[in-house]
C-alpha cells in the first residue's frame, strides 16, 4: 500500500509538472503586450520598456519557465500584473471560497445521487427506476447557465416578489465571511452544481449496482439465505460504489475550478471567476497560478480517490507493494 | 445405503423452464423428471447449452428475470418449491439447499474476508454471535481440508488459489447443512491435479452427511467417478437415465453413444483409433427441430423420428427417450483402424529431419520492481516461465506438450511464434536461426510457422466474413492476388469439412467448433511446415473436440506438416502426439514417444498427472499420494529438483539441493528428470490405465 | 418607480433624489455599489469609470465639475485668473489631512501636477499639461500655475480624471491609498471588492454622510443588476439600456438617467484602404440609420448623434446647421461601386464587449448589409481591445467615449493629426487649425464659430459616425437619499448620499 | 441471436437493424427522434425560417409571442423563432464538426498509441493526462484567449479538449482487443500495420466509439453553448443559443421569451442526444456481455 501510494504520488508530480509546462506555454501564446495591459492604454513607450525589463520578459522562454517554476514552488507566486497585488493570498482566498462551494455541493449531491442511483439500480426496470432515469437524464440536459438563471428568477425574484424570504441572486461574499455567513450565498450555486453532478453520479451508481448484481458472488450471497438487505448493504454496495468514488473525486476537481459558468452567473468569487478575470486581462502570473492550483487540486483529488479506492478494494491493497 | 423405496429428497416432475429472448419465450428445459435419494449423487451430463445450469437454477428458484418455470413440480422433502413465494425460498436457501458453483473466483465477494463470508451464514441464518460464528467458520474450513484455516479466514478471495477458493465455497455451502446440494461444474476450471483432490473431498463429505446431490458436468469421466446414477441432457430433454455402470457399458441413446465414442481415452492413439464425432451441432434458441430433437444429428434416424419419441422405461431403472434405441444398441462401436494405417510411422524416426529445434530456450517475464525494491537495490525479479528448454520437432511429426496450468506451455509456443521475446537459447527452423521479433522475421518464415489458438471465440475477427478471413494469409504470405485467393477459399473450407457457402458468413454465425475449423483453415491456408496448436480443443465440447482432432490428423496426413500440440488433457495429447513432452514450472521433466510414455516408470509428476485423471485406475504397488499444494510461483522457484516441494516420491535432502539427472534406458525413447533411477521407480509404480468403462 | 427623467443640461444642481438640506452630524449607512473591477489604483493611470470612482472618493481634485459642467471648488476653495489668462492662483482649503495624518500643503499640489506633466515619466497627462510653464507654491496654502498660452479650458484640464492630489513624493500609489478624500480604503480584494469607510477627519464638516462605501466588482452587468434586484447591492451605474429599462418597474428601486456628452464612435481608418477613399466613408454614413439605432440599441434614451463629438449638451457650441444626409442605401451602393467595390465590401467590425456596443455592431451589420457592406462582428473584452492597442490599429471599430465637461478634449486627443488616440488616423489641416483656434482663443464667439465649422467638416468628411449620444443610467435602492447622477459615472459624488431614516 | 442459415446481412442492413434496436427502447427512441428532428430543422432551417437571423424590425422590437412571431421578438426586433431555428444548424455543425474531428484525431492517436505501446504510448498518455487535469472549460478559455473568439476557434478548442478523451477510450479498447487471437493471427500472417489497425482492430472499437461520439457530442453542444453564453465563442449576431441566452438575460423582464426558447432548445437537444447515447450504450454493451 505504501509503495502504491508513493507510485501514485510520483505520477501526480509528473502530471503536475507536465501540466505546468502546458500552462506556461499556453499562457505565453496569449496575444497582447503584457506591459501595455498592465499600464493601461495611457502609458508611454519608455514606461513599457521599463516594465518589460522589470518582469524579465526579455529572457528566453525556457529560462522564464524555470524561473517561474522555481519561484512558484518556493511559495513566491509574485504579483498579479493587473491588480499589482500579491497573488498568493488572493488565490488562497478564492481557493477557500471554491472549496466551500465544492464541499457544500458534494454534501448535497453525493448522498442524494448515491441514494437515487442505488434505488434505481435495485429496482431496475420498475417505475422508480424509470422515473429516476428519466429525471436524471433530463437534468443532464439543462446547461448550468439555464438552471442558474431559472433558479435566480425563482428563488430570488419570485420569492421576493411574494414577500417571502428569498435567496441572494448574487453570491459574492465578503472576503472574511465565515461559512455560516456565506451559506445563503452558496445555496443557489451549490444547487446548480448539484443538478449537474446529480444525474451523473446517480447514473454511474445505478450502473455500478446493476453491474454488481449480475456478479456470481451476489448469487452466492443470496443462496446463503442472507436477508436481502444484508446482501445489498454488505455485498453489493461496497463493490458497486467503488467506481463512484473515483467520479466523486474527479467531480471535486471540477467543482474547484470548473464552475466558470456558475460562478459567472452568480458572480461567486471562486477560482473559476478569477481565472476568467486573469485571462481577460492577460494577467499571466495570475492565470498560471490559478491554473496550476487547479491542476494540483485536481491531481490531489485524483490521488485521494485512488488511495480510497485502493483502501476499499482489497485486490489492490493486498497485491501491490508486497 | 441408499434406499430406493424411501421418499426421494428431490423429486422433479415434468419440469419445463423457459427463457424470454427477443420477446419470445422458448423452453431451455423441457419435461424433465428425475428423483434423487438422500445420500445419492446424481450426475447430469450434457453439452454446453443443453440446459444443465438452467435446471439447477430452476431447482433453486433462482432463474433470472427473463426465466420462468412453465410447468412441473420440484419437490424438496415433499414441499413443492414451484409454489413458494420468494421470501419462503430465501429461508430454504439458508437451510435446505446449497449451490457449489463453477467459477470459485467470481462467486466470492472480492471485498470481504473469506472468514466473514462464511461466518455470515451462521450469523444471519442461525442467529449466532459473531465470535461463535467466526469460530464455526474456522471449523468448517478445517473440515474441507484447508491447511491453517485461521489464517485463511483473514484472507481475501483473490489471495487464494482456485482450489482453495473452491474449498471455501464448499465449506460455505455445507455450513448450513443442506439436504440438497447442487454442484454445477465445480471442478471444470481447475487443474486435473486439483480437480482430483476436490472430487475426493466432495465425495467423502457427501457420503458423511447423507446429502442428496445433483452433480452437473459435461465431463463423462467425472460422472463415472462420482455418481451412482446419471442423466443425459440434450437440448433441454433428458434423453437417457441409468446407473453409471450401465450407462457406460451399454449406452442406449445414439447421443450418449456418440458422446462416449467421441472421447479419446487414455492410451488411444490416432494410428489405431478413429474418433467418431457427432455430426452437426446442438440446436439453439430459434431452431429446435420438431419430433426428436436429436434427429438432425442422429446416424440412425428415420421417418418415425419426426414424431416425439416417448420415454421408454426399462428394467434396472433405465430410461431412454428414443424411438430406435433397440436399433442403436447394435450399431454402436468405434472404428478401430487396421494396424499400420498410416505409413508415416514406418519411416524411421532418425531419418527424419528436425524441422524445429529449441536449444536452451528460456523466457523470463521481467517484473516491475516496486519503489522499495529499487531503493533497497534488490535484484530484478522475473517470472521464469520457461527455462532451459531443449526440444525438437521432426518434420511430419507431432510433438505433444502437457503440464499443469502455468507450467509455461503457451509461453513456449509464443516464443516460437515470435510474439514474446526469449531470454536465452536458440530457436532454429530447418537449421536457420529465427530472429526473436516477429517484425524481423521474413514472410517465408511466417508462412512456415502458423498457429491455432485456444479460444475459438477470439480467433476470428467478428467483423470480417469467413471468406475475407481465409483470403488474407494467401494474399500476404503467398503474395497471391485477391482473385486467386478468393478462388481457393472453397477448397480450404472443404478441407476443414465446411460447406463453401460459409465463406459468406460472419463468425458470430458459427458455432465454436466451426470457428475453430475456420481458424485451422486459416492457419493451414499458406501450407505451413509447422502448425502450433495451443489447446485448440479445450474450449470445445467433446463431440466437437473429436471432429477437430480428426481434422488436424487428416490435414497432417495430407500436407505432411509438423504439429506442436499443447494440451493439459493427457488423453487428447496421447491420441494425437508422436512424442510427448511433460513440462513442469517451465522445465522439461519427461519426454518420450507416445507409446513409451504410458509405460512405467513415470516421472513422479507425470505419474501424478496421470493418476489424477478421473476415470483412471492405478495398478500400483504403492498408491501414489495425490499432489499436495499448488504449483509454486515461477518467480521464486524451488532449488534442486523443481518438483521437490510437491513430490509424492521424495527421496530426501538430495531432491532439495541437487538438480536431478536425466534417467533413460536402452529400448525406450523415454527420458525423465529425477533422482530416482529407472529400475527403482519402475518397481514403485504400476501401470496406469483408463477405466474400461465403455468398451462393452 | 422612475424618478430622474431626462432633463436638458445645464440642469438644476440636484437631480433625481435631491440632497437633503439638513446637515446632520451622524453618519449612517453603507452604500454598496456594483462596478466593474478596478485594475489601476494609481491615479495617474486610471481610466475606467470604476477606477475613477474609487479615486474620486479616496483622493480629492483641486477643482471639481458639477453635473451642469460648471467648475466648482474642491481642495481649492478659491482661485484668481490673472495676466490675460496665463496665471492661475489657487487657495487651498484649511485643515485638510491625508489619511496617514499628515496635513495637505501647497507642496503636495505642486508635486502632484509636476509628476503628471513630467515628460520623462510619459504619463498620459503629459500632453494635456504641456502648456504649463511652471507651478509654484506661493504660500503655505497657495499654488500658482503659469501657462505658456492662454487656455480657456484650463480649469477643466485641472479637473482631469487623473488630476487627484497625492502626497508629495508618494512612490507606491498603485498599492497604497493615501488620499485626502472623504473615504479611506479599509480593504481591497482585487477582482472582488474594495471597502471604504468614512474619513472622520474630512475637511468639510459633516461630510461624508455615509459610514462607508463598498464597491463590489462585477464583470457582468446582468449579475450586477440581479444583485440590485435581490438586495445585495444598492447602486448600479453601468448597465445596458435593456437592463435599465427592465429595472423601471422594480419596486424599491429608483432609476435615474441623464443625457450626457458621451457617445459611441464608429470609425473607419482613413489612412488606408478602404477608408482612405472619401466615397467609402460617405457610403458608410449613408447606409446608417441613426434613428433606428437609437431606438434599438438605446431604446430611445439619449440623443441622435451628428458624427461630431460636440454634442447637444454643449449648448453654446452645438449646431444643427449642416444637415446630416438622409439614409440612402442606393446612394451608398453607388458610392461603393464607384470606389471600386461593386460587389460590396467585406470588413471586420471590432467592438469592446461593454454596454450596448455589441448591439450597436449587430444593428450596423444589418443596416450596412443592405448597402453591400458585409460586416463580421468581433466582440472583445474591453481590457484586451484597449490593452493591446488593437483599437488604434483596426480598420473599423467602435469606441465608447465617456462624457467630458468640454468638447475640446475629444478633438485634441482623438481627431487632430498628431492626437495620441487618433484611432481613425484622421488628418485634416483645416480641421487642425480650427481646433487650435478653438482651444486657445479666449473669444467666445470665435470659439463657437470654430466649433461650428468643425462640425461641418466632420459631417462632410470625417471618418467617424456618431450614431447617438448615450444617456447615463443609475439605479439605486430607495433606502438612500442624496444621490446625484453625473454624466460621467466615475465622477459621481457619494459625499452627500446617506441612508434614509 | 444470429440466424444460422442464409448469407451474412449486408453492413447497411446491420445498421438498419441496430437503428431498430435503438427504437425498441422508448427513451432512446425519443432521444433519437429529437436528434433527427433537430437535424432536419437544421438542414431545412434556412428555407423555413420566416425571417433572417439578424433581420431587425425596430418598430417591432420586444414583442410577445404572436401569430406573426411565434416565439416573439428580442430587444433588437429580431424574430426569436427564426433565430432558434437557424441556431440549430449553427450549434449542430459546430458541435458535430468539432466532435467528428476530435473523434477522428482521437481514434487515430488511440489506435496507434494503444497498438504500438512502449514509450510513445507512455508519453502521449502522460501528455493527455496533463491536458485532462485542466477542466475542459478552463482549457477552452485559455485557448480561445490565444486564438481569438470565432467559430473556427471553437472548433479547434473542441478538437484539443476532446481528442485526449476519445484517444483514451479508443486506446483502452485497443489494449483489450490487441491481445485477442485474431489480432495475433494477423500479425503472424504478416499483415501490415494499416491493415491490422483499420481492418482488424478498428471494427471492434466502433461500438464503443459510437457511444463515445454520442456522449462527446452532447458535451460538445454544452461546450459550444457555454462558450456562447460566456461570450468567448462564436460572435454576434450569430444565433448561437448560448449567446442568445446571454443577450436575452439582459432583457429577461422585458423579453423573457427570448431567453426561454433558446434555453429550451438547448435542453431538449442535449436531453435527446443524451437519451440517444444512453440507448447506444445499452445496445452495444448488452451485445458484448
Ligand atoms: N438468462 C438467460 N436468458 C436467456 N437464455 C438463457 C439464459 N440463461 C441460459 N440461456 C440459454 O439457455 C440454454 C441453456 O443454458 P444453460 O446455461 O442452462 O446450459 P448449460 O448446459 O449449463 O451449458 P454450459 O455447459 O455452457 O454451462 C442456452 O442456450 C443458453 O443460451
Ligand atoms: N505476459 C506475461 N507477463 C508475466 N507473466 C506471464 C505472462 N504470461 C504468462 N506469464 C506467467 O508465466 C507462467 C507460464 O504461463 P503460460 O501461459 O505459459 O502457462 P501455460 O502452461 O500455458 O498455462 P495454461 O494451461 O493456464 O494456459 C505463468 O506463471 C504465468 O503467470
Ligand atoms: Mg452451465
Ligand atoms: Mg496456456
Amino acid at each position: 500500500m505504501l509503495g502504491y501510494s508513493l507510485r501514485r504520488l510520483g505520477f501526480l508530480l509528473l502530471t503536475v509538472l507536465l501540466t505546468s509546462v502546458i500552462i506556461f506555454s499556453v499562457t505565453q501564446w496569449l496575444p497582447g503586450d503584457v506591459c501595455r495591459i498592465i499600464l493601461g492604454r495611457e502609458a508611454g513607450e519608455k514606461a513599457l520598456d521599463a516594465c518589460r525589463q522589470d518582469l524579465g520578459l526579455e529572457a528566453p522562454l525556457p529560462v522564464q519557465y524555470l524561473r517561474w517554476l522555481a519561484d512558484f514552488s518556493g511559495g513566491d507566486w509574485g504579483q498579479s500584473f493587473s491588480t499589482r497585488t500579491d497573488i498568493f493570498p488572493l488565490v488562497m482566498q478564492r481557493l477557500l471560497n471554491s472549496l466551500r462551494l465544492a464541499v457544500l455541493t458534494l454534501l448535497i449531491s453525493v448522498p442524494l445521487a448515491v441514494g437515487l442511483g442505488v434505488l434505481a439500480g435495485l429496482n431496475e426496470g420498475k417505475l422508480v427506476d424509470n422515473l429516476i432515469s428519466i429525471g436524471s437524464l433530463s437534468v443532464v440536459g439543462l446547461p448550468e447557465f439555464v438552471t442558474g438563471i431559472l433558479l435566480i428568477q425563482l428563488f430570488s425574484f419570485e420569492l421576493r416578489r411574494w414577500g417571502l424570504p428569498s435567496l441572494p441572486a448574487n453570491s459574492s461574499i465578503r472576503p472574511e465571511a465565515g461559512f455560516v455567513e456565506s451559506l445563503p450565498s452558496l445555496i443557489l450555486p451549490a444547487i446548480t452544481a448539484t443538478l449537474v453532478l446529480l444525474a451523473y453520479i446517480a447514473r454511474l451508481t445505478r450502473s455500478g449496482v446493476l453491474e454488481e448484481m449480475k456478479q456470481s458472488y451476489v448469487r452466492t450471497a443470496d443462496l446463503k439465505g442472507l436477508p436481502r438487505h444484508i446482501v445489498v448493504v454488505r455485498h453489493i454496495l461496497p463493490n458497486a460504489l467503488l467506481p463512484t468514488i473515483t467520479v466523486i473525486a474527479i467531480s471535486f476537481g471540477w467543482l474547484i475550478s470548473g464552475l466558470v459558468v456558475i460562478e459567472n452567473v452568480f458572480n461567486y468569487p471562486g477560482l473559476g471567476r478569477l481565472l476568467v478575470f486573469a485571462i481577460d486581462r492577460r494577467d499571466l502570473p495570475l492565470m498560471q497560478a490559478v491554473a496550476l492550483v487547479t491542476v494540483v487540486g485536481f491531481a490531489l483529488a485524483n490521488l485521494v480517490a485512488d488511495l480510497v479506492y485502493a483502501l476499499l478494494n482489497p485486490r489492490i491493497r493486498y497485491t501491490e507493494g508486497n | 445405503m441408499i434406499n430406493e423405496k424411501t421418499a426421494p429428497a428431490l423429486n422433479i416432475k415434468d419440469l419445463c423452464v423457459a427463457y424470454q429472448q427477443e420477446g419470445e419465450w422458448w423452453e431451455a428445459v423441457h419435461e424433465v423428471s428425475l428423483q434423487i435419494q438422500p445420500g445419492e449423487i446424481y450426475g447430469l451430463v450434457g453439452e454446453s447449452g443443453s440446459g444443465k445450469t438452467t435446471l439447477a437454477l430452476a431447482v433453486l428458484r433462482y432463474l433470472g428475470k427473463n426465466g420462468m418455470i412453465r410447468q412441473g413440480k420440484i419437490e424438496l422433502s415433499g414441499v413443492d418449491l414451484v409454489q413458494l413465494q420468494p421470501a419462503e425460498m430465501r429461508k430454504l436457501w439458508g437451510h435446505q439447499m446449497a449451490l457449489i458453483p463453477q467459477n470459485p473466483q467470481s462467486s466470492l465477494n472480492p471485498a470481504m474476508r473469506v472468514g466473514d463470508q462464511i461466518a455470515e451464514v451462521y450469523r444471519h441464518t442461525q442467529d449466532m454471535e459473531t465470535g461463535e460464528a467466526r469460530h464455526k467458520a474456522v471449523e468448517m474450513l478445517r473440515e474441507v481440508n484447508i491447511p491453517d484455516p485461521g489464517r485463511v479466514t483473514l484472507s481475501y478471495p483473490h489471495q487464494l488459489s482456485g482450489g482453495m477458493q473452491q474449498r471455501v465455497l464448499i465449506a460455505m455451502a455445507l455450513s448450513s447443512n443442506p439436504s440438497l446440494l447442487i454442484l454445477d461444474e465445480p471442478t471444470t476450471n481447475l487443474d486435473v491435479t486439483t480437480q482430483a483432490t476436490i472430487l475426493d473431498l466432495l465425495r467423502s463429505l457427501i457420503e458423511q452427511r447423507q446429502t442428496a446431490a445433483l452433480y452437473i458436468t459435461h465431463n463423462l469421466a467425472v460422472v463415472a467417478q462420482m455418481c451412482r446414477r446419471a442423466g443425459v441432457l440434450y437440448a433441454g430433454r433428458l434423453v437417457e437415465e441409468a446407473f453409471i455402470n450401465e450407462l457406460f457399458a451399454r449406452p442406449l441413446h445414439p447421443y450418449t453413444q456418440g458422446l462416449l465414442e467421441s472421447m479419446p481415452r487414455l492410451g488411444d492413439h490416432k494410428d489405431s483409433v478413429r474418433l467418431r464425432a457427432i455430426e452437426g451441432r446442438a440446436p439453439v434458441f430459434g431452431d429446435i427441430p420438431s419430433g426428436c430433437v436429436f434427429r438432425p444429428r442422429c446416424p440412425i434416424a428415420n421417418e418415425i423420428c419426426e414424431t416425439n419419441p416417448p420415454l421408454s422405461v426399462l428394467p434396472e431403472g433405465r430410461k431412454v427417450r428414443c424411438h430406435r434405441w433397440e436399433v442403436s444398441l447394435n450399431e454402436a462401436g468405434r472404428s478401430h483402424l487396421p494396424d499400420g494405417r498410416s505409413d508415416r510411422n514406418t519411416t524411421e524416426k532418425h531419418q527424419l529431419q528436425p524441422l524445429l529445434s529449441l536449444e536452451g530456450v528460456s523466457v523470463h517475464y521481467p517484473l516491475k520492481r516496486s519503489l522499495r525494491e529499487v531503493v533497497r537495490r534488490e535484484p530484478k525479479r522475473a517470472v521464469r516461465a520457461v527455462e532451459g528448454m531443449d526440444l525438437k520437432i521432426l518434420s511430419g511429426q507431432t510433438l505433444g506438450l502437457v503440464g499443469e496450468s502455468g507450467s509455461g506451455k503457451s509461453t513456449l509456443a509464443r516464443a516460437t511464434l515470435g510474439v514474446v521475446d526469449k531470454t536465452a537459447g536458440t530457436i532454429e527452423l530447418l537449421g536457420i536461426q529465427l530472429p526473436d521479433k516477429l517484425s524481423r522475421r521474413t514472410l517465408d518464415t511466417l508462412r512456415k510457422v502458423q498457429s491455432v489458438f485456444q479460444n475459438p471465440e477470439e480467433a476470428l475477427n467478428p467483423y470480417l466474413t469467413v471468406g475475407e478471413i481465409l483470403q488474407r494469409p494467401m494474399m500476404t504470405l503467398l503474395g497471391w492476388s485477391r482473385q486467386e485467393a478468393i478462388g481457393r477459399v472453397p477448397d480450404l473450407l472443404r478441407a476443414v469439412r465446411l460447406p463453401a457457402m460459409y465463406a459468406e458468413r460472419l463468425p458470430t454465425q458459427l458455432s465454436g467448433g466451426e470457428k475453430q475449423r475456420v481458424a485451422i483453415a486459416r492457419a493451414s491456408a499458406a501450407k505451413p511446415n509447422l502448425l502450433i496448436c495451443d489447446e485448440p480443443v479445450s474450449a470445445l465440447d467433446v463431440s466437437v473436440q473429436a471432429s477437430i482432432l480428426n481434422l488436424l490428423e487428416d490435414l497432417q496426413a495430407e500436407h505432411g506438416n509438423s504439429l506442436l500440440f499443447i494440451s493439459h488433457d493427457m488423453a487428447v495429447v496421447g491420441f494425437l502426439a508422436d512424442t510427448i513432452a511433460v513440462i513442469y514450472l517451465g522445465e522439461l521433466v519427461e519426454i518420450a514417444e507416445t507409446g513409451d510414455l504410458f509405460k512405467s516408470p513415470y516421472h513422479p509428476y507425470t505419474e501424478a498427472l496421470l493418476s489424477a485423471i478421473p476415470g483412471t485406475k492405478v495398478e500400483s504397488r504403492r498408491v501414489a499420494a495425490p499432489l499436495v499444494g499448488e504449483i509454486p510461483s515461477p518467480i521464486e522457484k524451488p532449488g534442486g529438483c523443481p518438483f521437490h516441494s510437491r513430490c509424492p516420491r521424495l527421496v530426501g535432502e538430495i531432491c532439495k539441493r541437487q538438480p536431478p539427472p536425466w534417467q533413460s534406458q536402452q529400448g525406450s525413447s523415454k527420458r525423465y528428470l529425477c533422482h530416482i533411477p529407472w529400475e527403482e521407480l519402475q518397481a514403485q509404480q504400476g501401470d496406469i490405465q483408463g477405466f474400461e468403462i465403455s468398451r462393452g | 418607480g422612475r424618478v430622474g427623467a431626462t432633463q436638458p443640461a445645464p440642469a438644476a444642481p440636484t437631480q433625481g433624489q435631491s440632497v437633503s438640506a439638513e446637515p446632520r452630524s451622524e453618519r449612517n449607512g453603507i452604500l454598496r455599489v456594483a462596478m466593474q473591477p478596478i485594475v489601476q489604483a494609481d491615479p495617474a493611470f486610471i481610466s475606467s469609470d470604476s477606477e475613477v470612482l474609487v479615486a474620486n472618493h479616496v483622493y480629492d481634485y483641486l477643482v471639481d465639475i458639477d453635473p451642469a459642467s460648471k467648475v466648482i471648488p474642491r481642495l481649492a476653495v478659491d482661485w484668481q485668473i490673472e495676466n490675460d489668462g496665463l496665471t492661475y492662483v489657487f487657495t487651498l482649503a484649511e485643515g485638510v489631512q491625508f489619511h496617514d495624518g499628515s496635513p495637505l500643503t501647497a507642496q503636495d499640489v505642486v508635486w502632484t501636477f509636476n509628476r503628471l506633466r513630467d515628460p520623462e515619466l510619459e504619463l498620459p497627462t503629459a500632453d494635456l499639461y504641456s502648456n504649463i510653464a511652471d507651478i509654484q507654491a506661493t504660500g503655505e496654502l497657495e499654488v500658482t500655475f503659469i501657462l505658456n498660452q492662454p487656455n480657456p479650458f484650463f480649469l477643466y484640464d485641472l479637473s482631469d480624471n487623473h488630476a487627484l492630489v497625492l502626497k508629495a513624493n508618494t512612490q507606491d500609489a498603485a498599492t497604497k491609498f493615501n488620499g485626502t478624500g472623504p473615504f479611506k480604503v479599509t480593504s481591497y480584494s482585487p477582482e472582488d471588492r474594495i471597502i471604504l469607510e468614512a474619513n472622520k477627519d474630512y475637511y468639510i464638516q459633516d461630510l461624508p454622510k455615509l459610514e462607508g462605501v463598498e464597491i463590489l466588482f462585477f464583470n457582468d452587468e446582468n449579475a450586477a443588476v440581479d444583485a440590485l434586484r435581490s438586495g445585495q447591492v444598492d447602486l448600479v451605474m453601468r448597465m445596458s439600456t435593456a437592463l435599465f429599462t427592465s429595472l423601471q418597474d422594480e419596486p424599491g428601486i429608483y432609476t435615474l438617467d441623464i443625457p450626457t456628452n458621451g457617445f459611441d464612435l464608429v470609425r473607419l481608418r482613413s489612412d488606408r484602404e478602404p477608408g482612405d477613399d472619401p466615397r467609402v466613408i460617405q457610403a458608410f454614413k449613408l447606409a446608417t440609420d441613426r434613428e433606428a439605432i437609437l431606438q434599438l440599441v438605446q431604446q430611445g434614451y439619449g440623443a441622435v448623434g451628428r458624427d461630431s463629438p460636440i454634442g447637444p449638451m454643449y449648448t453654446q457650441y452645438y449646431s444643427e446647421e449642416t444637415p446630416i444626409p438622409e439614409r440612402d442605401v442606393q446612394a451608398a451602393r453607388q458610392l461603393l461601386s464607384e470606389a471600386g467595390y461593386p460587389q460590396g465590401l467585406d470588413i471586420v467590425l471590432h467592438t469592446p464587449d461593454t454596454g450596448g456596443r455589441p448591439d450597436l455592431a449587430v444593428v450596423l451589420k444589418e443596416q450596412w448589409a443592405e448597402a453591400g457592406i458585409n460586416v463580421e462582428v468581433s466582440v472583445e473584452p474591453e481590457s484586451v481591445y484597449y490593452g493591446e492597442e488593437r483599437w488604434l490599429e483596426v480598420d473599423l471599430g467602435i469606441t465608447g467615449w465617456g462624457s467630458r465637461p468640454y468638447p475640446q478634449f475629444y478633438l485634441d486627443v482623438m481627431l487632430k493629426c498628431e492626437a495620441v488616440w487618433n484611432e481613425s488616423h484622421f488628418c485634416d489641416p483645416e480641421f487642425d487649425e480650427l481646433t487650435t483656434t478653438a482651444g486657445t482663443s479666449l473669444d467666445e464667439a470665435q470659439q463657437a464659430e470654430a466649433y461650428q465649422k468643425i462640425q461641418q467638416i466632420l459631417i462632410e468628411r470625417g471618418p467617424v459616425i456618431i450614431p447617438y449620444f448615450f444617456a447615463q443610467f443609475a439605479a439605486i435602492s430607495d433606502k438612500f437619499q442624496g444621490f446625484e447622477l453625473k454624466p460621467f459615472a466615475g465622477r459621481t459624488d457619494f459625499r452627500l448620499v446617506n441612508l434614509q431614516e | 441471436m444470429a440466424t444460422h442459415t442464409g448469407a451474412a446481412p449486408s453492413r447497411g442492413r446491420r445498421f438498419v437493424s441496430q437503428l431498430r434496436r435503438l427504437y425498441a427502447v422508448p427513451t432512446a427512441a425519443f432521444g433519437t427522434t429529437v436528434f433527427v428532428l433537430f437535424l432536419a430543422l437544421a438542414l431545412l432551417g434556412p428555407w423555413i425560417a420566416p425571417y433572417g437571423a439578424n433581420q431587425q424590425d425596430y418598430q417591432g422590437a420586444r414583442m410577445a409571442p404572436s401569430s406573426l412571431h411565434w416565439f416573439g421578438t428580442d430587444h433588437l426586433g429580431r424574430d426569436v423563432f427564426s433565430r432558434v431555428l437557424l441556431g440549430a444548424g449553427e450549434i449542430l455543425w459546430l458541435s458535430g464538426g468539432g466532435t467528428l474531428l476530435a473523434v477522428l484525431c482521437g481514434t487515430a492517436i488511440g489506435l496507434l498509441s494503444g497498438y504500438l505501446g512502449g514509450w510513445l504510448d507512455e508519453l502521449i498518455m502522460r501528455l493527455f493526462d496533463s491536458l485532462l487535469a485542466l477542466p475542459a472549460l478552463l482549457l477552452a478559455l485559455l485557448m480561445l484567449g490565444i486564438l481569438g473568439a470565432s467559430a473556427w476557434s471553437v472548433l479547434i478548442v473542441m478538437v484539443v479538449v476532446y481528442t485526449p478523451i476519445v484517444a483514451r477510450v479508443v486506446r483502452s479498447v485497443v489494449l483489450s482487443v490487441k491481445t485477442r487471437g485474431f489480432v495475433e493471427a494477423a500479425r503472424l500472417q504478416g499483415e501490415s500495420l494499416g491493415w491490422i489497425l483499420f481492418r482488424e482492430i478498428l471494427p471492434s472499437v466502433l461500438p464503443t466509439l459510437a457511444v463515445e461520439t454520442a456522449v462527446r457530442f452532447s458535451y460538445g453542444i454544452f461546450l459550444v453553448a457555454s462558450l456562447g453564453f460566456l461570450g468567448v465563442g462564436v460572435q454576434p449576431p450569430s444565433p448561437n443559443w448560448g449567446l442568445m441566452v446571454k443577450e436575452a438575460r439582459q432583457t429577461i423582464s422585458q423579453t423573457p421569451w427570448a431567453l426561454y426558447y433558446p434555453a429550451g432548445a438547448i435542453s431538449i437537444l442535449v436531453i435527446g442526444v443524451n437519451l440517444m447515447a444512453d440507448g447506444l450504450k445499452r445496445i452495444f454493451q448488452t451485445r458484448h456481455d
